[in-house]
């Protein structure tokens, strides 16, 4: 029941959001901030309750499965492990989060709530359910808020942009619809069930197949070279709270489709695929990487790392091994909180001085020292500094690459050293030099330092303690991984 | 074919016959009160067909359908007759196909 | 004697509506007709679960009765709560109820007799009540229910005395294929007839062209009833004698074509029509056409027919409890921007036209999947040729309606660009009265409710069919 | 779990780590003084913890291990925890040591900064002594890692501490790019490690790394080497460290002298054993640390600049640590590195103190009389020249620096001839130690002799007289770290001994001779280091630089190539399958189809005639067609 209102308290909410303006100034706002709360206690519920008596394996955490027409193979089956139960806590954390950046949005502020809160419901129920009908709904249904978030209150040429995303997506999707489709059909009778795949013994050339499908949907979103052209606009137009749902749940959504499906539906298409895979990453992590050093826009420079991290996290995906898969999981909530604050940090830039062109920017240091060491902290996060969370997920992926091919263990490697060259290009454009026209004269208020505080906080915790996210993780990854074990 | 005694048929033919008769009247006659009787003869032919049967079969249920079907009849006209009148004040009764504000 | 409560209950209450009628303040009447309808439907209620048996020797006491029964019931008593009292209109509830009466006969008839009787009070009820507002257009889809409805009557009565000619008997358990009675040429033409009679009542093409007459003329509540409860009644005297199993593929095959062409024509009329009502009226027709494939695709999935009704009534009563709000005959321009005024009745008809067109989240989405289900293991392809054309075009003019509810009024505007319909401004009404209120509450709730968790209401409901 | 006295080891770093936490993430406003008290306190507390834990292991309880937490990733444990061990007691010492003469000495330095760049300042080099010292007391390879990462980031900022001058930036991303690459290496090394053993504990790595296949072994080994070698500024990775030399000079002093940039050796020192499995990668190390001793000396003895040339100098230094290190002789390499950390620190701070009278110019021509106008730096400045160049018998920097010697003569054919490398690289070290010396003598006008404050002149004359007292306790410190101090013959120490004397005169006349002091002067191509920087530019960062311009757009190219494939792709596919359809015949088509459509409703809905005899004929006309298929199934 609980996990059922984390997807259904934000989509009701959404509603409510809509309506709120009318009640009084403010109201949407604290309303999302409440709902989300309240989510956050059903997520604690879900996660401390009782383990599920018939899941199908152990890690599963806690378990829906409610039959919703029996007699056409419709269910409502979600079932949360522990890489969903984070990914989860981070979606509704990162809501919150994008509530409070946002408190000066006054154009339809009822339908910008609405917007925020159905994109987290769509992506709690893309963590959530193993009902791939429902997965893949709730993953086409994503791309509506998004949609509405970039074109309505985004920036520049932000229509444009906004349908840019939607069609990349919406193309890519179909991958997932015709396979989900196709396996329905094939299966012994009509369900949607993804442990009923997981029984039934797709044969291994469907399995390539069915796998390039699904993996065409991932891929975009994830996104992977040569598919993530969407992204550097639709960062850069989008307002800051869509920003960071982008950079902190959508690509998520795709590293979590790659994470759960692959080995656990086809096994055999994964060992075919898996050498693309780690090539696609390898190469994308470079890619990404060399073309951040050469972006003057701030937000596209971060949405060029986010390119080259989530490649990282690919290669770890497809690698196949336990340290692999680990530092996946691990990168992955890392990725979302460092990548979330600098889009936060950038996008406080831009709403005083309008501009994220670096050769305009700099001198943050002299004259808001706050913003600066937010910045530095950040910085430190996206060049995976050891004690980050996102230096361990590195370097649990680096360590699973030695294990499967020390050339691709160079390649991560070098691609740690390309981050310098972004990510000191970035600080010497922003907090570094002398303060510029587009000097800022404000600080960061309590407001920005909150969320800033909260992610930080939980990119060093999990770097300094990473025994909470790991413990967490081990079930799942043990449980993607039991598939793939070749006899 | 099964074989039924003339008399069945012969009262089925009239009956399906009188059926015919008033479906004819309601598609060719004009004046509402001239429908309303066809509608009536139309009534007939299932009472006549009724009674026929209950008397083939030597059951008393024909003839308990054939009041029935009577009742219908009766109630029937009364509440066609109460519609001509009131529509008499708007319409020109005489000539259904004018009563047409309702269509497409 | 307690399977009779609930008929009982409709009985007394008409009776009781029919007598207050003349001296009586109206809403005495509504009160008794009302409480008669809460009785039965509540005594109906109570009744699910208990073994199926017979409520008189003619009359079945099974769970298809009681579900006929409290539809009937619940649909006349939502009916009955935005029946516009207009002066000569005293007699309405007690009308509402008799209709009623006849619907809850109808569901439980196993015989001739219920089945004609049943059949004739809800179509005599209804022609009062069409007539109720004595305005041109209401006297006149009460003339040509009346025409088309004694000719209908005539049509059954002529299959029920062939059938009966040919058994001997009026029970339809006697009118079950025996050896006697395969390729009996009479038993062959009464299941022609009975279908034609069924059909008139069931708005099937051929025989529909009253329904978008009687949308538009009617006042809305005897509309609702006529699209809701009847036909719910008439579903199931269908299911009833698909049971017994009439002379194939007369019955089926007829049931198959008559269904196809309403689905074809009732979406193709519907197309572009620009009064709400009327619209409704021919959708009324192809979902009645949706029905009849269902149930000439044979019993397959026995909840199939009850969950289309389910969620077909409260759809159909809630459009038509706020088109009844908007005025006489409210035109798709009068829609604009209504979601943003009346959050409510935008809403709720919002939820009612896409569960009209199959989409997910409401009932009707999940009815529309039994539906392919159904025509699909059947495997009659023309059906499914038939429903695909139709949904499509469904789709089309649901949406139409729907999209109009979120329009905006133009600023400094007040009537809309082109008048349509009337050059007078649309009527925008004050605040709905408390009744009509919880009536498209309740509807809403149902809708989403059969649409979010239909699993409950799909188990209840399989037990239904015999 | 008990009480140990190893729980102190995790004291050590705490009080920097907290001055960091407060001064650099704290919101609250603090004051100048609370600034430089708080910066000051995080930097001595630390010695005061770790000293006591170094009398403990000189007592003899010298092999301790405190786990901090486990992981478990999967099968592997990853066990953190700190060590104590001789090595780690005696650089955990020195480094405290250093760190708090070196902090306590820029309070002074920095008085007259800004406070919240002050506070910047105080913060990061807590940050960088907090990380220091964990990575010198890890006893696994993760924290070891850990401090290894956090001195380069500290390293960055502290050079980008002058944040408008492009040329600081440029420097700290120069320094931070070199090492990053280092440290890749490492890492890489590292984690191979983890994977032969299962293990982080340094205890289980090295044994592991002993027990695996030679490729393997020397591949890892040969990681470890290059992590040293970019971290130590060696060839051919030394291009960063002149450059590192725009932080301020305290910031050289501790992190680019005396600490940071030895830790290469410190790293090799802590894998010997391991080290010593790869003779091969040993080799190499010997012949790295030998040409850069040779180089670094030679470069320095042609700067201009004083803090260029003390850089030059530390390259060279720690050339002759990993040329020990080379030979077999970490713990000799060790007591170099003690004995380096202090004079070179000394160094730079006695340097600092004298060209910062000078208005912050570094031109060595700024010490000019500097004996007069600042005499106690001078003299200091001397103790630290006269141990760098390894004056015998008084200096420390002579003990250690005849022990590398030693060793190297003492190993063998290939080590005579490093030796004779080393005697060259010894002798230009006294060429270029003294020659600030004795430019310092040069000033006729005597100005009144000036004198620092108090936190600039406890930390220096502490340092001038460890360079001393440090000298007898270099044979000790090779013994305490387990090693045994190399005796060569006694005609080959005297040319050691000889050595400082030769470049003393040769240091003298390169600075009264005005021809050849002019020569030196013009002598760009060995003052810029063999133009290296060059060839990098030339290789690496010119073609990075074209192929970001190339991916960008820059170059008048599709800006994201590879993004903009499927684009281009689904326009071909536009151009090739939609577009011929598209004005002609499907559109044209869909849009008759609706008009048709609506035509046809508009006719279909006439059917609909409203007249109650056609409704009835329709009626009529449904009935017959059933009747008619009834009458036509009883054919049969």
């Amino acid at each position: 029941m609980a996990l059922t209102a984390l997807i259904v308290l934000p989509l009701l909410g959404g509603v409510a959001a809509l309506l709120a303006p009318r009640l009084g100034r403010d109201a949407e706002r604290w309303l999302s901030i409440g709902l989300l709360a309240v989510a956050l206690i059903a997520l604690v519920v879900a996660w401390t309750g009782a383990p599920p008596e018939d899941a199908p394996g152990e890690q599963w955490l806690a378990m829906v499965r409610y039959q919703y027409a029996p007699a056409l193979g419709l269910q409502f089956l979600l079932a949360m492990d522990g890489l969903s139960a984070a990914l989860v806590a981070v979606s509704l954390v990162l809501g919150i989060i994008s509530v409070i950046v946002s408190w000066n949005i006054r154009k339809d502020s009822g339908l910008f709530h609405a917007c925020l809160l159905w994109t987290v419901a769509a992506s709690n129920g893309v963590f959530l359910s193993m009902d791939l009908l429902f997965f893949a709904f709730f993953w086409e249904l994503m791309l509506v808020p998004s949609f509405l978030l970039i074109s309505i209150w985004g920036h520049g040429d932000r229509e444009a942009v906004a349908l840019k995303f939607l069609v990349f997506n919406a193309v890519a999707g179909l991958g997932l619809l015709a396979g989900v489709f196709w396996m329905a059909a094939t299966a012994p009778e009509i369900t949607f069930d993804a442990f009923v795949f997981a029984e039934m013994g797709i044969p291994p050339v469907a399995q390539v197949w069915l796998l390039l499908g699904f993996a065409l949907a991932f891929l975009t979103k994830l996104p992977a070279p040569p598919l993530h052209a969407w992204l550097p606009d639709a960062h850069t137009m989008a307002p800051t709270a869509g920003s960071i749902l982008l950079a902190g749940l959508l690509l998520k959504t795709g590293a979590y489709g790659l994470f759960r499906f692959p080995g656990m539906l086809f096994p055999d298409g994964f060992h075919v695929l898996a050498p693309f895979g780690l090539a696609l990453g390898a190469f994308g992590t470079i890619y990404g990487a060399v073309l951040a050093c050469g972006q003057t826009d701030a937000k596209r420079l971060v949405a060029y790392t986010s390119v080259a991290h989530m490649s990282i996290v690919l290669m770890g995906l497809a690698g196949g091994v336990h340290f692999a898969m680990m530092g996946a999981g691990v990168e992955m909530i890392a990725h979302a909180f460092s990548a979330s604050a600098l889009f936060l940090l950038i996008g406080a830039l831009y709403d005083r001085v309008g501009t994220r062109d670096l050769r305009e920017l700099g001198g943050l240091m002299q004259t808001s020292p706050r913003f600066a060491a937010a910045f530095a902290v950040f910085f430190s996060a996206a060049l995976a500094m050891p004690g980050t969370a996102n230096f361990l997920g590195e370097a649990l992926v680096i360590t699973g690459m030695f294990q499967v091919n020390w050339v691709l263990a160079a390649i991560a490697l070098v691609s740690l050293v390309i981050s310098v060259v972004y990510a000191t290009r970035l600080l010497k454009r922003i907090i570094f030099g002398v303060p510029s026209r587009a000097c800022v004269t404000q600080d960061l208020d309590w407001a920005e330092l909150g969320p800033i505080v909260v992610l930080a906080t939980g990119t060093l915790l999990f770097g300094l303690l990473p025994q909470l996210l790991l413990v967490v993780l081990e079930p799942a990854v043990d449980a993607a991984l039991a598939p793939l074990a070749r006899p | 074919m099964i074989d039924l005694p003339f008399f069945l048929v012969a009262s089925l033919v009239l009956a399906v016959g009188l059926f015919a008769v008033g479906l004819f009247g309601l598609m060719l006659r004009r004046g509402i009160l001239f429908q309303i009787i066809a509608l009536e003869i139309m009534l007939t032919g299932p009472a006549l067909a009724f009674v026929a049967a209950g008397a083939h079969h030597g059951d008393p249920g024909g003839q308990g359908m054939f009041v029935f079907v009577l009742v219908l009849a009766a109630s029937e006209v009364a509440l066609g007759l109460a519609l001509y009148l009131r529509l008499g004040r708007l319409a020109d009764v005489a000539d259904s196909d004018s009563v047409r504000t309702l269509r497409h | 004697m307690m399977a009779l409560g609930p008929l009982i209950a409709l009985g007394l209450g008409a009776l009781a509506a029919m007598l207050l009628a003349p001296k009586a303040p109206p809403a005495a009447a509504r009160w008794a007709a009302g409480l008669g309808m809460a009785a039965a439907a509540a005594l109906a209620l109570t009744r699910f679960g208990l073994p199926a048996g017979m409520a008189a020797p003619i009359l079945a006491d099974d769970e298809l009765a009681r579900f006929g029964t409290l539809l009937a019931s619940l649909s006349g008593l939502a009916a009955l709560v935005y029946l516009r009292p207009a002066p000569p209109a005293k007699e309405g509830p007690a009308l509402i109820a008799l209709a009623a009466l006849g619907g809850a006969l109808l569901s439980g008839a196993v015989h001739a007799a219920p089945l004609f009787i049943g059949l004739e009070l809800v179509t005599l009820s209804l022609i009062a009540l069409f007539v109720l507002p004595l305005t041109r257009p209401a006297l006149e889809a009460g003339y040509k229910l009346l025409i088309m409805g004694g000719a209908g009557a005539a049509a059954l009565l002529m299959g029920l005395a062939l059938a009966y000619a040919a058994t001997g008997v009026l029970d339809f358990a006697g009118w079950m294929p025996g050896p006697g009675l395969r390729g009996n040429p009479v038993m062959i033409l009464a299941a022609g007839f009975l279908l034609a009679g069924l059909a008139f009542k069931f708005a099937l093409v051929p025989f529909h062209m009253w329904a978008p007459d009687a949308f538009e003329g009617a006042p809305a509540a005897a509309a609702a009833f006529a699209g809701a409860a009847s036909k719910a009644v008439v579903a199931i005297a269908l299911v009833r004698l698909t049971a017994v199993g009439l002379p194939e593929p007369v019955w089926s095959g007829g049931l198959a074509l008559l269904g196809a062409a309403s689905i074809l024509l009732g979406n193709f009329l519907a197309l572009r029509q620009e009064s709400l009502t009327r619209m409704l009226g021919y959708s009324s027709v192809a979902h009645s056409g949706y029905i009849a494939v269902i149930l000439a695709s044979g019993l397959a999935a026995p909840e199939a027919v009850p969950f289309y009704l389910l969620a077909y009534a409260p759809a159909l009563l809630a459009a038509l409890c706020v088109a009844a709000h908007l005025g006489a005959d409210p035109g798709i321009e009068d829609l604009r921007g209504l979601a943003w005024e009346r959050p409510l009745a935008g809403g709720v008809l919002t939820l009612a036209l896409i569960s009209l067109a199959g989409l997910p989240a409401v009932g009707g989405f999940i009815a529309k999947i039994y539906l392919f289900v159904a025509i699909l293991s059947a495997g009659a392809w023309l059906s499914v040729a038939a429903a695909v054309i139709g949904s499509a075009l469904g789709l089309y003019y649901y949406l139409r309606f729907v999209v109009m509810l979120f329009r905006r009024i133009p600023p400094g505007q007040d009537a809309p660009l082109y008048p349509v319909h009337a050059p007078a401004p649309p009527v925008r009404t004050a605040a709905l009265p408390v009744p009509d209120t919880a009536v498209l509450a309740a509807a809403g709730l149902l809708l989403l409710a059969t649409g979010l968790y239909p699993g409950p209401f799909a188990e209840a409901l399989s037990v239904l069919t015999p | 779990m008990s009480l140990s006295p190893f729980l102190a080891l995790l004291l050590v770093p705490m009080p920097a780590m907290g001055a960091f936490l407060l001064l650099g993430l704290g919101p609250a406003h603090l004051e100048r003084r609370a600034v430089q008290t708080v910066g000051m306190l995080g930097a001595v507390a630390p010695m005061a913890v770790m000293l006591p834990l170094g009398a403990y292991c000189l007592a003899g309880v010298c092999d301790g291990v405190q786990p901090i937490f486990d992981l478990t990733v999967g099968d592997a444990v990853v066990a953190l925890a700190l060590k104590l061990d001789p090595l780690s007691a005696l650089v955990g010492v020195t480094v405290t040591a250093i760190g708090a003469c070196v902090i306590t000495y820029s309070v002074d330095y920095m008085a007259k900064a800004e406070v919240p760049d002050q506070r910047r300042y105080f913060a990061l080099m807590n940050l960088f002594l907090a990380s220091m010292l964990c990575m010198v007391l890890a006893g696994d390879s993760i924290v070891l890692f850990l401090g290894w990462e956090l001195m380069g980031l500290c390293s960055f900022f502290l050079i980008a501490y002058h944040v408008t001058s492009a040329r600081a930036i440029a420097a700290g991303r120069k320094a931070f790019l070199i090492t990053r690459v280092a440290d890749a290496l490492l890492l890489a090394g590292l984690l191979l490690l983890f994977l032969e053993a299962g293990s982080v504990r340094l205890d289980a790595l090295i044994p592991a790394g002993i027990a695996t296949d030679e490729v393997r072994r020397g591949l890892i080994a040969a990681l470890l080497l290059g992590g040293a070698l970019g971290k130590s500024a060696q060839i051919p990775f030394h291009t960063w460290l002149p450059s590192a030399m725009a932080g301020p000079t305290p910031v050289s002093a501790l992190l680019h002298s005396a600490t940071m940039v030895a830790a290469g050796a410190f790293l090799l020192a802590r894998f010997a054993p391991f080290l010593q499995a790869a003779p091969l990668v040993m080799a190499a190390t010997a012949v790295f640390g030998a040409a850069t001793a040779l180089f670094g000396a030679v470069s320095a003895v042609f700067q201009k600049d004083i803090k260029r040339l003390l850089a030059y100098s530390s390259i060279s230094q720690i050339g002759f640590m990993l040329l020990a290190i080379g030979l077999g002789a970490p713990e000799v390499a060790i007591a170099h590195f003690v004995v380096h950390a202090i004079f070179k620190s000394l160094l730079f701070l006695s340097a600092g103190d004298m060209t910062q009278m000078a208005r912050g110019t570094t031109d060595i021509s700024a010490m000019r009389g500097a004996l007069w106008a600042r005499p106690l730096a001078y003299l200091a400045f001397v103790a630290g020249a006269a141990s760098l160049a390894g004056i015998p018998v008084i200096t420390a920097g002579w003990f250690s620096k005849e022990a590398i010697l030693a060793a190297a003569w003492l190993a063998g054919p290939f080590g005579v001839l490093l030796w004779l490398v080393a005697m060259a690289a010894a002798v230009m070290t006294a060429v270029y130690a003294f020659r600030p010396v004795f430019v310092g003598l040069t000033r006729i006008d005597r100005p009144r002799p000036t004198v620092g404050g108090l936190f600039t002149n406890v930390p220096v004359v502490a340092l001038a007289i460890a360079t001393f007292a440090v000298a007898p306790l270099v044979e000790p410190m090779v013994a305490f770290l387990g090693g045994v101090p190399p005796h060569p013959p006694r005609a080959v120490e005297l040319l050691g001994a000889a050595a400082p004397f030769l470049g003393m005169v040769m240091a003298a006349a390169l600075t009264f001779v005005p021809r050849l002091s002019m020569r030196v002067s013009r002598a760009r191509r060995l003052r810029s280091g063999i133009r290296i920087d060059g060839i990098y530019q030339v290789t690496f960062v010119q073609p990075f630089v074209g192929l970001v311009r190339w991916l960008t757009g820059q170059k008048g190219g599709i800006a994201d190539p590879v993004g903009t494939l499927p684009i281009l792709g689904a326009e071909r596919l536009t151009a090739a399958v939609v577009r011929p359809f598209a004005h002609d015949p499907l559109d044209r088509g869909w849009s008759r189809f609706s008009a048709g459509l609506v035509r046809g409703w508009a006719a279909g809905r006439r059917l609909q005639t409203g007249r109650a005899r056609d409704y009835a004929l329709a009626l009529a006309f449904g009935l017959a067609l059933i009747l008619l298929i009834a009458w036509g199934t009883t054919w049969r």
